[in-house]
């Protein structure tokens, strides 16, 4: 156990799994990087350095740089998967599913349904997504619900270096597709994380904080901004209970349901758009089976319907923020302040 | 290329079993006891066949919409079929897939796929654990002319030449895709000199003449497996029904379609062949073909008869959130 | 005003569009058909007919058969509609999204954003979906939650041959990206159309029928099923008011918040799987924003978390039917009866 | 192929705009005054200018995420370029693009892209929108060596030969994509004749050779013009920076780099090329130099100085459901 970065955590899950499992292979645009060029063979383990030094330890025969061709990607790795090999593919960043999205959706998440449950498909995506890079409308996008939207897939949203370990591995031994998203944003946190392989299972949310005067739900970068702001909160005297889902297909309602069942109240934090969103999601799941324990409306704290702007002043306003989680809550409790009178 | 009296035998059992498969399809289609949408194999049988001959169940296909053909002659059973067709629980895929989707990853038949262009960089993705794995597997793509101008398409066949992998691409050129003619859609009017541009050997072939595909397939299949990489077989062949079941053409003159027919047909083409050079006997065939009529007629009765899927079935074979 | 099929109300619009502005092209697979073929140049029409006739009336150049190259279709779509056209493009099933969404989501519905304000991209994209055909899992996937979460498209989804003429023609005449998909159990059905041109605005949800008791909310098919529901609800003195939104981007908050002011319980129905779906969407708003007025949970009628199954009985138990929305209904009303004793 | 003085000093001008453009942005970035991703088009001057002095305002371009060149050569203004790479409110798109989204719809410039391969169906598009609106536009699609990989590619090269559409696609292979080389990347080893298969002339130049574009795009475009439909050119030119601003460039030997940039530079080709031939005197293009340096020396402190957007700007140029 040592203090690791987000990015630390990944790196030893893909190391881990690689040495453990031969059929474990990780294909990607430049994962490894130098192919065909003239410097370092073990220099760039991809735009962010996740994977770097897989190659050094495992050769290009296991970490596979590829064109630029994500259909291909995904399919390679679907085809792959369903043949033996038990791929971990990475997408760069997530706005790029749409060149790809087929061979994920249509192919890779249905095979083991369309096939009658005679086929598996232990297939990991990676992705980098979200906003605050001023990185533009094309490389800051969330689109998880896309993917929670789709049966076949799993969809896992770490938050700390801790659960972005042991996710992953769990992900790489799990037999169906899985869509692993990292926020650019969480690649220098720092947390402890176990020098050691060990698995966080999927469908168990985390509960960061305890409170009960409501319940704020929040996936990634998010459960930072959340967790902000139920300090601001207790410093008035109002406590909140922090959830984060870690992953959302499969999503653990009991845990959610439960606190808001005790709280009364419930907040959702999602970075995402918010037509369609998983904050929509957790919040209509919230208002038909916790309806009666609910003392005030469900809000959701989302970006505006709008793409992302590149200017850092519109970037920064279109981000949720603790401040607007505050003022959430705080707006919840007035109301039902209000009604009480 | 010899080939023994037994294996040519096997062929055109094969051909014909394809042939009769589909035209019971087609008659149970129209007569309504076959859900949803059905594209037929028929005038293609020499393209499949030539190929997978030379396959054992160690070795994988992509398939396509059209796909009938290509997992009879990968080995599918053929009562698993019939059953998965006419939706019954008894099919390869439970009643899940139905004709678009019959896969049976077992046998290296990796899908029919209703996504035009799909199956490629799955079929790369094949080739990619035989190489990783070091097996000496290979993989083949089937694809139609239409699907050949599919992004996917190009993307796998650059992947492919790039990693190096043991795949053929076979794209099955019936002239048409649904109502289009191959001229139109292919700005080059040549798939395989298009191919050829990725990096790989590619060769046009008379998709109507099983000795023709078998022999390309030879070839290509030697450099896949001595691990020289990728091939491209071109394969000109004839669509002899609709797009799907119930098309009426109407883009198609009823003279092209009767000439399609007539002169375009593989087990017409195999029979004069094997029979001008004296190697099997026009009985031998007749039995063959009888028999295999047997055999298609009883699958269509156990499939008719068959069980539908209970439908708890609708819950399984999934992770369910919900 | 005479009876007209779905299908004839579409190509009505189409042809009427056509006619009136010369930078409407329609550009897909077959939207024509018999390019480079031997038989006759009009026969074919789209796989389902409904651009039938288009070709002889407006020509090759205007009606444009392409190879199957989905993305160069909708890019192509884009650029000409950035550049002076209004295309009209058709993807055929919606299940093929994944094979070009990055030019819609990325490139289309970004431009005007983007840009700042300094493009126009008057793009309509025309695709099938629902299941209903045994067409199996890649083609009878709704998937409109996907165009729904995404800033700047609009999306519109009717549900009878009157709406559809009218929003189609509004689509055309709008500047900005339009998904507009059609049901393919609907192609057949009937009703009063218009002989001449006329638009259904965006944004205006539809109340076919009013009920006090609950608030039915549905779309496209499942506006019919939801009315059956409401039929047979009737002849037991229970009385639903049943909304269609028809336009899901923008969306009608108020008509459906005002519905459920007054009657204080709902039921969505959606064909489509339940996570982050416009179910949920609507469950999520109500849940906010006609919070005081619910006198139960929200419910969803949506098929499960799964592909849809080609076997007709698989399939008749993946589609939501009257029979589970009637059901929802009188659950909700027997909870409420249980809170009140 | 005769030029003018005039045209000349054009030419250089421009590409001179653009070098000192993306050494006043390279600064400016690690001054840590712009955010986001910048990617430097120093090293392919040639490419933008030679093509894009051919072209009008009613000519259209697509271009990349490495699009300044393209835009200053398709006359972007240059202070509106700045304070948008800047993020200023005075921007091109007011900010809200960035170095990856400068457009300028009006000047036939359809926006630099993040998505590699994004470009090519919309130049397609605009084609289209000449092709049925009878104008004599054309269209351009720059694209990237790594791009040229990417299925939209491809997929925009058929579409183009079938509907004959005036478009010439343009792959400015600089040898890298990121950190991977071209000769990895591309599996025939030659994007050319990769697009000469898909049907349509196809050729490649010396990209550092602003002569070699110029002429290369004459014929490219007369064919355009002339409704002979696409082209095709392959520009091989070098990176003289990063992938990105900021990337250490492990991948690629500091010999190589010295070289690209000593041998590699379209500015001293140039100047050599018009000195040797005494079309223009050095003299003349010091000055150009003097004089371009000036204006984006200006441009950096406008943008520098120019004000942010205002925060209510997110919710503008767009429909909003909520
Ligand atoms: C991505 C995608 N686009 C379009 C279709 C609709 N479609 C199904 S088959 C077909 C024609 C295919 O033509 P070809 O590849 O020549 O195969 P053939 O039908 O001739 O066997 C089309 C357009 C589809 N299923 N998937
Ligand atoms: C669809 C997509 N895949 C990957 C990326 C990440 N990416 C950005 S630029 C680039 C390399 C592009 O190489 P090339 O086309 O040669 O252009 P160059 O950078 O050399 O100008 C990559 C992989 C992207 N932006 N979009
Ligand atoms: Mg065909
Ligand atoms: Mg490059």
């Amino acid at each position: 156990m040592s203090k690791k970065t987000f990015r630390q955590a990944i790196n030893e899950a893909l190391h881990a799994e690689m040495q453990r499992d031969p059929r474990v292979v990780v294909i990607g645009e430049d994962v490894a990087g130098g192919a065909g060029g003239t410097g370092v063979d073990d220099a760039y383990g991809g735009v962010m350095g996740v994977t770097r030094g897989l190659v050094g330890a495992f050769g290009r025969e296991r970490v596979i740089d590829t064109p630029i061709t994500e259909s291909a990607i995904m399919g390679m790795a679907a085809g792959a998967a369903v043949t033996g090999l038990r791929p971990v593919a990475e997408l760069m960043f997530v706005d790029f599913i749409g060149v790809c999205f087929d061979q994920i959706y249509n192919q890779a998440a249905k095979f083991r349904y369309m096939f009658g449950g005679k086929a598996k498909t232990p297939l990991v995506i990676r992705a980098m997504f979200g906003a605050g890079f001023s990185a533009g409308a094309q490389h800051s996008q969330c689109l998880y619900s896309f993917f929670t939207h789709v049966p076949g897939l799993k969809v896992v949203i770490p938050s700390t270096p801790y659960d972005a370990k042991g996710l992953l591995i769990e992900a790489i031994r799990d037999d169906d597709p899985v869509i692993f998203l990292e926020h650019t944003k969480l690649y220098d946190i720092e947390g402890q994380v176990p020098d050691e392989a060990y698995t966080v299972p999927f469908g168990e949310a985390s509960v960061l904080r305890e409170g009960g005067d409501v319940t704020i739900v929040a996936l990634a970068r998010m459960v930072h901004v959340a967790l902000e702001a139920a300090d601001r909160l207790a410093a008035s005297g109002i406590h909140a209970t922090v959830i984060d889902p870690r992953t959302t297909s499969p999503i653990d309602e009991d845990t959610i349901l439960e606190s808001v069942t005790e709280t009364g109240r419930l907040v959702v934090v999602d970075e995402a758009n918010p037509r369609c969103s998983l904050a929509s999601e957790i919040a209509a799941f919230a208002a038909d089976k916790a309806f009666f324990a609910l003392k005030a409306p469900i809000r959701r704290v989302t970006a505006p319907h709008t793409p992302v702007p590149f200017a850092p002043v519109l970037e920064a306003a279109y981000i949720p923020n603790a401040g607007q989680v505050e003022a959430a809550v705080r707006q919840l409790l007035d109301i039902n302040a209000d009604r009480k009178r | 290329m010899q080939m023994s009296r037994e294996t040519l035998r096997t062929a055109y059992r094969q051909m014909r079993t394809i042939r009769a498969f589909e035209d019971a399809v087609n008659r149970a289609f129209s007569s309504g006891e076959i859900p949803g949408f059905v594209h037929l194999y028929s005038g293609q049988e020499a393209c499949a066949v030539g190929v997978c001959m030379h396959l054992d169940d160690h070795d994988y296909i992509g398939s396509t919409h059209r796909g009938h053909g290509h997992c009879i002659a990968k080995g599918c059973d053929i009562d698993g079929m019939m059953m998965e067709i006419f939706g019954k629980a008894g099919g390869l895929c439970g009643g899940k897939g139905g004709s678009m989707h019959i896969a049976d990853i077992e046998r290296g038949m990796l899908g029919a796929n209703a996504i035009v262009g799909g199956s490629p960089p799955l079929a790369v993705g094949a080739a990619l654990t035989a190489k990783t794995l070091g097996t000496d597997r290979v993989a083949v793509a089937f694809t139609g002319d239409g699907g050949s101008n599919q992004g996917t398409m190009f993307e796998a066949m650059n992947m492919a030449v790039v990693l190096k992998l043991p795949v053929i691409f076979v794209v099955e050129n019936n002239g048409y895709a649904e109502g289009t003619g191959v001229d139109y859609a292919i700005g080059s009017r040549d798939i395989a000199s298009r191919a050829a541009g990725f990096g790989m050997p590619a060769e046009h072939i008379d998709g109507l003449d099983f000795f023709a595909v078998y022999a390309a397939m030879a070839e290509a299949l030697a450099r896949a497996r001595g691990g020289s990489g990728p091939s491209f077989i071109e394969s000109r062949c004839v669509r002899h029904h609709g797009h799907y079941c119930g098309d009426p053409q109407g883009y198609r003159s009823k003279e092209e379609l009767q000439a399609a027919r007539a002169n375009g047909d593989p087990l017409l083409h195999f029979r004069a062949r094997v029979g001008a050079s004296a190697l099997l006997e026009a009985t031998e065939l007749d039995t063959i073909d009888a028999e295999v009529e047997q055999q298609i007629a009883a699958a269509v009765v156990r499939a008719r008869e068959a069980a539908d899927p209970s439908p708890s079935a609708l819950l399984t074979d999934v992770y369910l959130s919900y």
